[in-house]
């Protein structure tokens, strides 16, 4: 038990520690790397919240999909212009300004309020998460499981009609 | 049983720098990176919050459509992104606005 | 009852005939208009024919009312009745018969104007105004032929298009006569607030005197003084001058500035004797302060309507002191003699003008431009003597007779014992001395005196010029009024009513004439050499201030005080308020342009002002939108949380 | 357990037939895409009317399903409900859908670009996504509808084949990921406050009465942020302009209706639920007053010296913004019928008005002056449009005229029955800026209609789309003759929300 | 027939317009002779609507007709009525006759339009429909459509056929209205919020019927304009601010003192027909306003301060008199001359007496004839020399005798002279906002007397101009030949004549008007005096 608890704030840590990097580094590149570790803490986070098929899915679709996107999204544009993946900082102080506001007021809401909890039976053992969430999907969730497959071919489409749009007028 | 508090905190947190780094940086694909990292903050917290109730799902299901919706997003947004970089030679935000008063 | 509908019809036919004339110089086309010529004395004498037949046929003490409701508003009528008393039935032929004269007379004097048309319309429309005057029963049916008489003075004063002068002349007759009637106006309204009609058979009845009366009546006051140039509104009268001769003599001699006087005799129960003792300051004022200028024109026609107005001053007077029959046949005699007087000024100048066209810049209405005309025009110097003495009240003339009673009145009011009414006393002696002294000057200076060049080539005017003045200057001679020289009582007294008399006050005054004429025989006649210096200084003053110099003598002096005070003083304050009131209007248009126009300018601008910070945020930078927005929700937070 | 399943999956099929009209327009995208496929994008017109028989078909049976139910029905466990409230918005959505399809038809961008079939099965998703966006009862599927709304609108919005295109597109997709991650963040919270998604249940309400803390209204304030940001109303409005500006015109026309409608709907029903039915500890009603002032305000103020009809258009979109939530803000049966009113008015005049801007965009007309004279040789289409003009204004005799009444009436009723001065000073600001839009709303009339200009081209004769406009117009003034006629029919309806 | 005889008149122009639509623009003659055809129609019809009523007092409404416009349930609040409620009475008739009457001149003077013929006459025929619509609404809503719609085409009306600065005036003139139509937009929600519908018993219907808005035991308890019991809003009551935002709204229409200044810029801009419609009949529909809707239904604050409105007023008489005088061009002249007068209608109103109040109906009427005469003349001289300025002519009676004729006429007549229309309206006025204070204390006598200042600065800027202009020797500053300054043409005689006519007739026999007038006059006094005594002393 112990021994989790220090995963667990371990896994916090990484997670806030590599978020608050992606702040301060100036290179693309790291910054999505950056975020690769972040997102990944939080998937072990998951885990350790007993929700295993998210974070699978998290590793999988996150780090496997959006980042490999991101990446080759910043290889894309740093190849075209042939300048270091630097980024430049801006609005440095509005940035803070918001930035702090918004974590000196939610935690201090956070702690202040009893979230509802209904843990009168815990979990039993050997349930199935997974086969839970899919009998979820095909029943209660069906319909937004089928809003994500049009979500997912509109995206497809959009993705598709843009990045066309770069290559048809490449002329330009 | 992990507390719930702490992981809040993490998401306030990851949330507040994905504000920062929205506003912050200039490059539009950081700016992606700070997108996806709001979302993993409310994803925390439904996943935190899923475990006050252990015997449901609720939570957790919402977290994973925002996570195809996370794909959905970064797929289009950085379509998106790739276009103006086509026609802007930047992907640099600030110097993308042509369109004001 | 049948002769009383006859009266009606023929009061009526009376009245309309004018109007009938003055349509008809309407329609009449342009190329016919020597039509008019015949059309409308014909018109006026049948006018004059049934008033003379009224005047005779209508018994003495009648008082014969004509209802008629012109409109209504709730349970007020406002009606248009016409009452036959002594007054109206004294003023119909007086009006209509001088209208007559004058419009025989334009026939001549008027050849050859191109606005003939016009010019018999608007005194057709003059002479049923007056009537309208005189016959009504109702203030606000006099006050609207009272403006209407005005108007017709503007237009006739006006006549002579082209020329700038009578243009200003008519402007300024108007707007005069407009302000001493919104006086008059608000007296209506007084009577009005009170009595709820207009009807002066109820207001003149009332039974006792209420308080309001004596602000209505000086308000009604304000009207006369307007209309009958009293001081301090009279310099409109000399200024209408302008205007063709024959309107001079119709409408500012004998009927129009007369009505002023008419009006206070017709409301004189409502005066109480506050108000009377302000009528009678003004008039007399007047009659003192015209009296002086007159001696001190050189215009014919200035002469005379200075004259007018210290005549009418004299009217004025004597309805302050009470006696309002004797301004009345004052009224009368003057009417004559002073029609008489205008229109022979008029054939002088018919003349002079007839054989001068030649002379360039000649004006034939100075005095200092005529003399010894007598020879030339006997027929006009024959009535125009006649008519001046009446008018300096030569005993035998019916001049004498009116100033008399008027003296005599006023004489009774001043009372025994001395006070301040002794001043005006004093102050009517003098009038009726100078009176005579510029009568003098003026006959003796046309008529008398070496013939001039001018008068060489001057003929009698036509008959139909000779014919009225004839007509007028028999009228002014004692037996029109009286059989007695001395004494007022005749015809007319029978009709108006009682005069005072009193043989010491004729003695006086008979007296104080011969005096006067003696004085002024004295001073333009034996005194020639007097007369030569103050006609060749007078080639040298142009100005007002040189003139001054030119006076030593007290009278003369006297004069041109009153002249300067008139001039510098009550019209420069006219002026004075005009260009102040221009001057003020053309600030309030600076202020309408700038402050108030410029305040909605200033609404829009600030419109933009807003629009151009909202849009501020507007800059194009993605970044900066998602601050804002975010900025905004944290800071509904904090407005909502703390 | 098992039995249990069977009968929840007995449900769905049930459940399907009433969301046809939802079916459809989801086999439509497929649809539309495989023609577009098969025919190489070539027949535009197969695709046009494909399109507009979709929009039809869903139409028709939106309106048929009105009778399958006489009081709300709970469909999917509670993911959405049919409800007369919902069905209305999918009318107007439908309306929307099919005049946009028929002012596509005519766009020379829309003509030439290669992505034909793609365009019309982004509008046919878009649409889809408000339908579902206005019938969802539960976070997950509001946040997936409105997602799906906003992820065709961003595409949509780069149609246009120039830089800009892309640009808006950028500062849409941008803006809006950041706001509807906010709206998430928010929708977390208030789970983790009431163990449920489903935001018209009782527990929810119950749950939130019984823990009203501070952060009860921060997460209220982000969702409302997401929604805010659909209607473009203050202070989430600021994407609106550049996007509008960059837009082709019917996607221009299509964004100011349909996502703020759809928003609109979602917006009236979580507020209702957030509101706690008037036992909230936080004023609600005082922040959506400050967020209409605002919006009000902002919208015209900006509007005042645009020179860009689209960005004049973009503005003025945010201030009726904020007039359609006034009669949110009233938190009453009136305020919201008055708003369904006043939204459905708002939905024909902004088409008449874009059917006009589009006829002078293909004309060279691209700025607020270049209108000069256009109205003495195209009096017809400027007359439209400047009837459009005064109905957004809220001028006799035009149905905008009396949606404003409408509106301000409820307020008024609310404001008496509340008291609260925010809502006098709603009153006050909404009355004022009425006067202030009409200094841009009637900018355009001014210019075609006083100014003169040497330089008109050869008009382009036989417009059919403006007379399409013209029967909009009509509506307009016969809605204006004869409110009744649709408000009789919002009247009968029954709202439970 | 003549159960819609109202209706009639106000739709056959707008029909007429809509019917018009599918007749090319080149057809000049025809929108000419259907322009002469609308008015002959509402002629015919007005004529039988004096038949019609002959025999009935115009103390009440008559030839009312009534429809269900729309009624909206409300639920729980309630039901909102409209009505399509439309009546005369001796208001209203005297400002349809004038209506009907100056749309046939303007008519006439329209066809020296050239550009746009069209559009022009479409606009000038809804414009027609919408006066007149105003004048016999009885329904508050409808009273204020009507009120709106008449604003947009004179703004098209001004601002496309005006003149050189036609832009400015037309903008001026809109927002000016349109920032009082708001005004009477706020009061009229006010209004209907706080009334019912009397007639229906079993529950609240809210109504815009302005006859059911005069009646206090028709408020609905605890409502906003309650007389009662009505809210505060800061230091006043809601029914006093109801009144001031009414007295703004219809004082701009009016225009009042300090709230006319797009009125000289509008008539100086605008076409002669335009200028001629917009001082014969809009400027009365601020009065008309007044006399409807302000003073009845707000009795007990429109009493209490109509000091205020007479104040108002009396500035307006000086302060419009002495901008005429300092004025350089001859239409802003008449402008001037216009507030002026409505000045006096302001007066005569607040007075609340018989006289007062028919006066202000008169002069409604009245400076109705004549300011559209007197425009009508400045028009003339604009249409052959393209110059407006006083001081750039001199002398012109010489050129144009019958000209000059009609000019003085027209003069004299504005400038009150008796005889003319314009003497009755003001001679009443002045006489009803004297008696005032005696009768029922309201305004207080200076007003009056102050008033007739008003009198003499209108005969000095009225000859002045005279003067200048048409006396003194003949000059012309405008380059064209003095041959082509011809004297009146017979259309120019048509539309002029007729007009002299009328002010002649009216002002020599006032009891045709009155008959109509008086009744109505004697009505609103006794119910606005009624009104006050029951809410003071319930």
């Amino acid at each position: 038990m112990k021994l989790i608890m220090i995963i667990f704030y371990v896994l916090e840590v990484i997670a806030g520690l590599s978020a608050v990097c992606i702040l301060f580094t100036r290179n693309i590149f790291y910054g999505a790397l950056f975020l690769i570790v972040c997102l990944l803490s939080i998937s072990g986070i998951f885990i350790l919240l007993n929700a295993e098929f998210l974070a699978v899915t998290q590793i999988l679709i996150y780090t496997g999909g959006v980042l490999l996107l991101i990446v080759f999204g910043v290889m894309v544009t740093g190849k075209l212009l042939g300048k270091p993946l630097v980024v430049n900082n801006k609005y440095w102080l509005l940035g803070c300004i918001l930035g702090a506001s918004v974590f000196a007021t939610l935690p201090k809401l956070f702690s202040d309020v009893k979230f509802y909890s209904n843990n009168s039976a815990l979990t039993p053992e050997g349930y199935n998460s997974i086969n839970q969430i899919g009998i979820l999907f095909m029943t209660d969730y069906v319909l937004p499981f089928e809003v994500t497959g049009i979500l997912l071919l509109i995206a497809l489409i959009g993705a598709a009609v843009s990045i066309s749009a770069f290559t048809l007028f490449k002329k330009l | 049983m992990f507390p719930v508090e702490h992981i809040l905190y993490l998401s306030a947190l990851l949330f507040s720098v994905g504000l920062m780094i929205i506003i912050i940086k200039q490059n539009a694909i950081m700016v992606l990176l700070g997108i996806e990292l709001l979302l993993n903050a409310a994803n925390l917290n439904l996943v935190a919050f899923n475990q006050l109730q252990p015997q449901t799902f609720t939570g957790q299901m919402f977290a994973l459509f925002v996570i195809v919706v996370a794909v959905c997003e970064a797929a289009v947004g950085l379509a998106i992104v790739l276009r103006v970089y086509k026609y802007y030679q930047t992907s640099i935000l600030s110097e993308i606005s042509e369109l004001k008063e | 009852m049948e002769k009383l509908i006859t009266i009606e019809i023929l009061t009526g036919a009376a009245l309309l005939t004018p109007l009938i004339s003055f349509l008809l110089c309407l329609l009449i086309p342009v190329r016919f208009s020597w039509v008019v010529t015949i059309v409308a004395p014909i018109l006026l004498l049948i006018s004059t024919s049934i008033s003379i037949y009224l005047f005779v046929v209508v018994p003495n003490n009648t008082s014969l009312l004509i209802s008629i409701e012109w409109f209504h508003v709730a349970q007020y009528s406002f009606n248009g009745n016409v009452e036959i008393n002594r007054l109206s039935i004294l003023m119909m032929p007086l009006v209509t018969m001088i209208s007559f004269l004058v419009h025989l007379y334009s026939i001549g004097y008027m050849v050859g104007d191109n606005g003939t048309k016009r010019y018999f319309a608007m005194l057709g429309f003059f002479t049923f105004s007056m009537l309208g005057i005189v016959l009504s029963d109702n203030l606000l049916m006099i006050f609207i032929f009272w403006e209407l008489v005005g108007f017709s003075s503007y237009m006739l004063i006006g006549h002579w298009i082209e020329k700038p002068a009578s243009a200003s002349a008519a402007k300024k007759a108007f707007i005069f006569n407009r302000i001493g009637d919104a006086g008059f106006l608000i007296g209506i309204m007084i009577v009005w607030a009170n009595t709820q009609t207009f009807d002066l058979q109820e207001i003149l009845h009332m039974s006792e005197i209420y308080s309001w009366q004596t602000a209505a009546s000086l308000c009604i006051f304000c009207g006369v003084i307007g209309k009958s140039a009293q001081f301090p509104l009279f310099t409109w009268l000399p200024d209408a001058m302008e205007g063709p001769t024959p309107v001079s003599a119709l409408i500012h001699a004998a009927t129009m500035v007369a009505a002023g006087v008419f009006l206070l005799s017709r409301v004189f129960p409502l005066f109480t004797d506050a108000s009377l003792q302000v009528v009678a300051v003004v008039g007399a004022a007047t009659a003192l302060l015209a009296a002086l200028s007159a001696l001190n024109q050189f215009d014919i026609k200035k002469i005379l309507a200075y004259s007018t107005i210290s005549q009418l001053g004299l009217m004025v007077t004597a309805v302050g002191v009470g006696s309002a029959n004797a301004a009345m046949l004052h009224l009368t005699t003057h009417a004559f003699f002073k029609a008489c007087l205008f229109l022979g000024a008029g054939s002088v100048i018919y003349a002079l003008q007839i054989a001068n066209r030649q002379t360039e810049n000649f004006d034939v209405q100075d005095i200092r431009n005529l003399g010894g005309l007598r020879k030339k025009l006997p027929t006009t110097f024959f009535t125009f003597i006649i008519a001046a003495a009446s008018l300096a009240g030569i005993p035998f003339f019916s001049g004498f007779i009116s100033k008399d009673s008027i003296i005599t009145s006023i004489w009774y009011w001043s009372g025994n014992t001395f006070s301040w009414r002794w001043l005006l006393l004093v102050a009517i002696f003098v009038v009726s001395f100078i009176t005579v002294l510029y009568t003098f000057r003026m006959v003796w200076f046309i008529f008398f005196g070496k013939e001039k060049q001018s008068a060489s080539a001057v003929t009698e005017p036509p008959w139909i010029l000779r014919v009225p003045l004839l007509i007028l200057a028999s009228a002014s001679v004692w037996f029109f009024i009286a059989w007695s020289p001395f004494n007022p009582s005749g015809w007319f007294t029978t009709l108006i009513g009682g005069l005072p008399d009193s043989i010491l006050v004729t003695s006086i005054s008979g007296g104080l004439v011969l005096l006067a004429f003696v004085t002024a025989w004295f001073v333009y006649t034996y005194k020639k050499t007097q007369i030569k210096s103050l006609r060749i200084l007078q080639n040298g003053f142009d100005l007002d201030i040189a003139y001054q110099k030119l006076v030593g003598q007290s009278t003369v002096q006297l004069a041109t005080v009153a002249e300067t005070v008139d001039r510098k003083w009550i019209d420069g304050f006219i002026h004075v308020a005009a260009y102040a009131q221009v001057s003020v209007a053309h600030v309030v248009l600076w202020f309408d342009k700038y402050i108030i126009d410029s305040s909605v300018n200033a609404v829009a601008w600030l419109a933009g002002v807003a629009g151009s910070f909202t849009r501020s945020f507007q800059a194009g930078k993605i970044q900066l939108y998602i601050f804002w927005a975010v900025a905004g929700l944290i800071i509904f937070l904090f407005f909502i949380l703390i | 357990m098992e039995t249990g399943l069977s009968e929840t999956l007995e449900l769905i099929t049930k459940s399907i037939l009433y969301i046809l009209p939802e079916v459809i327009l989801a086999a439509g995208i497929v649809t539309v895409i495989l023609i577009g496929l098969a025919t190489k994008n070539k027949s535009q017109n197969l695709i046009v009317w494909v399109t507009l028989l979709l929009f039809a078909a869903s139409l028709i049976f939106t309106i048929l399903n009105w009778s399958l139910y006489t009081s709300p029905v709970q469909l999917f466990a509670g993911m959405i409900r049919s409800d007369d409230f919902s069905a209305l918005f999918k009318i107007l959505f439908d309306v929307a859908g099919i005049l946009t399809v028929l002012m596509s038809m005519t766009n020379d961008e829309i003509r030439e670009t290669k992505f034909k079939s793609e365009y019309y099965a982004l509008i046919l998703s878009a649409v889809l996504g408000a339908h579902l966006l206005t019938m969802s009862m539960n976070f997950i599927l509001v946040f997936l509808a409105l997602e799906l709304l906003s992820i065709s609108s961003y595409v949509l919005a780069g149609f246009s084949t120039n830089k800009k295109g892309a640009e808006g597109s950028l500062k849409y997709f941008l803006f809006g990921s950041v706001a509807s991650a906010i709206m998430l963040y928010g929708f977390s919270i208030l789970f983790g406050l009431t163990g449920t998604l489903d935001f018209s249940s009782g527990d929810f309400v119950d749950r939130l009465l019984n823990n009203q803390t501070p952060l009860v209204f921060v997460a209220g304030l982000m969702t409302l942020a997401g929604f805010l940001y659909k209607i473009a109303a203050a202070p989430m409005h600021p994407w609106a302009p550049d996007v509008y500006e960059a837009a082709p015109m019917p996607v221009v026309a299509f964004l100011s209706v349909v996502p703020k409608l759809a928003g609109i709907a979602v917006l009236t029903k979580f507020t209702l639920a957030i509101n706690l039915f008037g036992q909230s500890n936080f004023d609600w009603q005082i922040i959506l007053s400050i967020v209409a002032i605002l919006s009000i305000t902002v919208g015209n103020f900006s509007a005042l010296w645009q020179t860009n009809p689209k960005r004049m258009m973009a503005y003025s979109s945010i201030a009726q913004s904020g007039f359609l939530l006034i009669g949110v803000v009233c938190f009453s049966i009136q305020g919201i019928q008055f708003m369904l009113f006043y939204g459905s008015v708002y939905l024909l005049v902004n088409f008449a008005v874009f059917f006009g801007l589009q006829f002078f965009e293909k004309n060279n007309v691209n700025s607020i002056p270049s209108f000069s004279g256009w109205g003495r040789s195209h009096v017809m289409v400027s007359v439209v449009m400047f009837i459009g003009f005064i109905a957004l204004a809220g001028i006799p005799p035009t149905a905008g005229f009396t949606a404003k009444l409408f509106i301000f009436t409820s307020l008024w009723s609310a404001y008496e029955q509340s008291g609260k001065d925010i809502l006098a000073w709603l009153l006050v600001f909404g009355l004022l800026n009425t006067v202030v839009s009409l200094f841009y709303y009637l900018k355009i009339p001014y210019y075609s209609f006083i100014k003169t200009s040497e330089k008109i081209e050869s008009p382009k004769k036989t417009n059919p789309e403006n007379y399409l406009a013209l029967v909009l117009v009509a509506l307009v003034l016969l809605l204006f003759i004869r409110p009744d006629l649709l408000m009789g029919w919002l009247n009968r309806i029954n709202f439970v929300l | 027939m003549s159960q819609y005889l109202l209706s009639s008149l106000i739709f056959t122009p707008i029909a007429a317009a809509l019917f018009v639509l599918f007749i090319p623009n080149e057809a000049k003659k025809t929108f000419r002779i259907v322009t002469l055809a609308i008015s002959a129609i509402q002629l015919g019809l007005l004529i039988f609507i004096i038949h019609q009523t002959k025999d009935s007092t115009f103390s009440s409404f008559l030839l009312t007709e009534k429809a269900n416009w729309f009624s909206i349930d409300l639920g729980t609040w309630g039901v909102l009525q409209a009505e399509y409620f439309v009546g005369i009475d001796g208001l209203s008739f005297s400002m349809v006759t004038l209506t009907v009457l100056i749309m046939l001149i303007a008519g006439i003077s329209s066809w020296t339009i050239d550009k746009n013929v069209k559009g022009y006459f479409i606009l000038l025929w809804i414009l027609n429909g919408a006066i007149v619509g105003t004048f016999v609404a009885l329904d508050f809503l409808l009273f204020y459509l009507f009120f709106e719609f008449m604003l947009l085409p004179m703004y098209f009306l001004i601002g496309i056929w005006g003149g050189p600065k036609r832009e400015y005036a037309s903008i001026k003139f809109l927002l000016y209205t349109i920032f009082g139509s708001i005004l009477i937009l706020i009061v009229l929600i006010a209004l209907y919020l706080s009334v019912q519908n009397p007639d229906v018993q079993d529950r609240v219907v809210h109504t815009f019927n302005l006859i059911h808005m005069t009646d206090a035991a028709n408020y609905i308890t605890g409502s906003i304009l309650n007389p009662d019991k009505g809210w505060m809003i800061g230091a006043h009551s809601a029914r006093w601010w109801a009144f001031v935002l009414l007295f703004i709204g219809f004082a701009i229409k009016l225009p009042a003192v300090p709230l006319h200044t797009w009125l000289p810029d509008a008539h100086v801009e605008a076409p002669t027909p335009i200028s001629v419609i917009l001082a014969a009949l809009l400027l009365k529909v601020g009065a008309y306003g007044l006399l409807r809707i302000a003073y009845p239904i707000f009795p007990d604050i429109a009493t209490s301060l109509s000091w205020f409105v007479a104040l108002i007023g009396v500035i307006s008489i000086i302060y419009g008199a002495l901008n005429a005088l300092a004025s350089k061009d001859l239409k802003r002249l008449i402008a001037y001359s216009s507030v002026s007068h409505m000045g006096f209608v302001l007066l005569g109103l607040a007075s609340v007496t018989t006289e007062g109040v028919s006066g202000a109906v008169y002069q409604m009427f009245s400076h109705g004839i004549i300011s559209a005469l007197l425009f009508l003349i400045a028009g003339v001289l604009y249409d052959r020399t393209q110059d407006r300025m006083i001081n750039n002519y001199s002398g012109l009676s010489s050129k144009m005798p019958m000209y000059f004729t009609i000019a003085l006429i027209g003069f004299f007549a504005s400038l009150g002279l008796p005889g003319f229309s314009g003497f009755i309206a003001e001679i009443m006025i002045l006489l009803g906002a004297f008696r005032s204070f005696s009768a029922n204390g309201l305004i207080h006598e200076s007003f009056a007397i102050v008033a007739t200042a008003g009198l003499i600065l209108g005969a000095a800027y009225f000859l002045w101009a005279l003067q200048r202009m048409f006396f003194g020797p003949f000059y012309i500053k405008s380059e064209i030949k003095p041959s082509q300054l011809v004297d009146l043409d017979k259309r120019e005689y048509s539309m002029l004549l007729p007009l002299v006519l009328l002010i002649l007739v009216f002002g020599i026999f006032p009891q045709i008007l009155l008959d109509y007038i008086n009744p109505f006059a004697q009505h609103f006094t006794d119910s606005v005096l009624n009104a006050v005594r029951t809410i003071q002393n319930p």
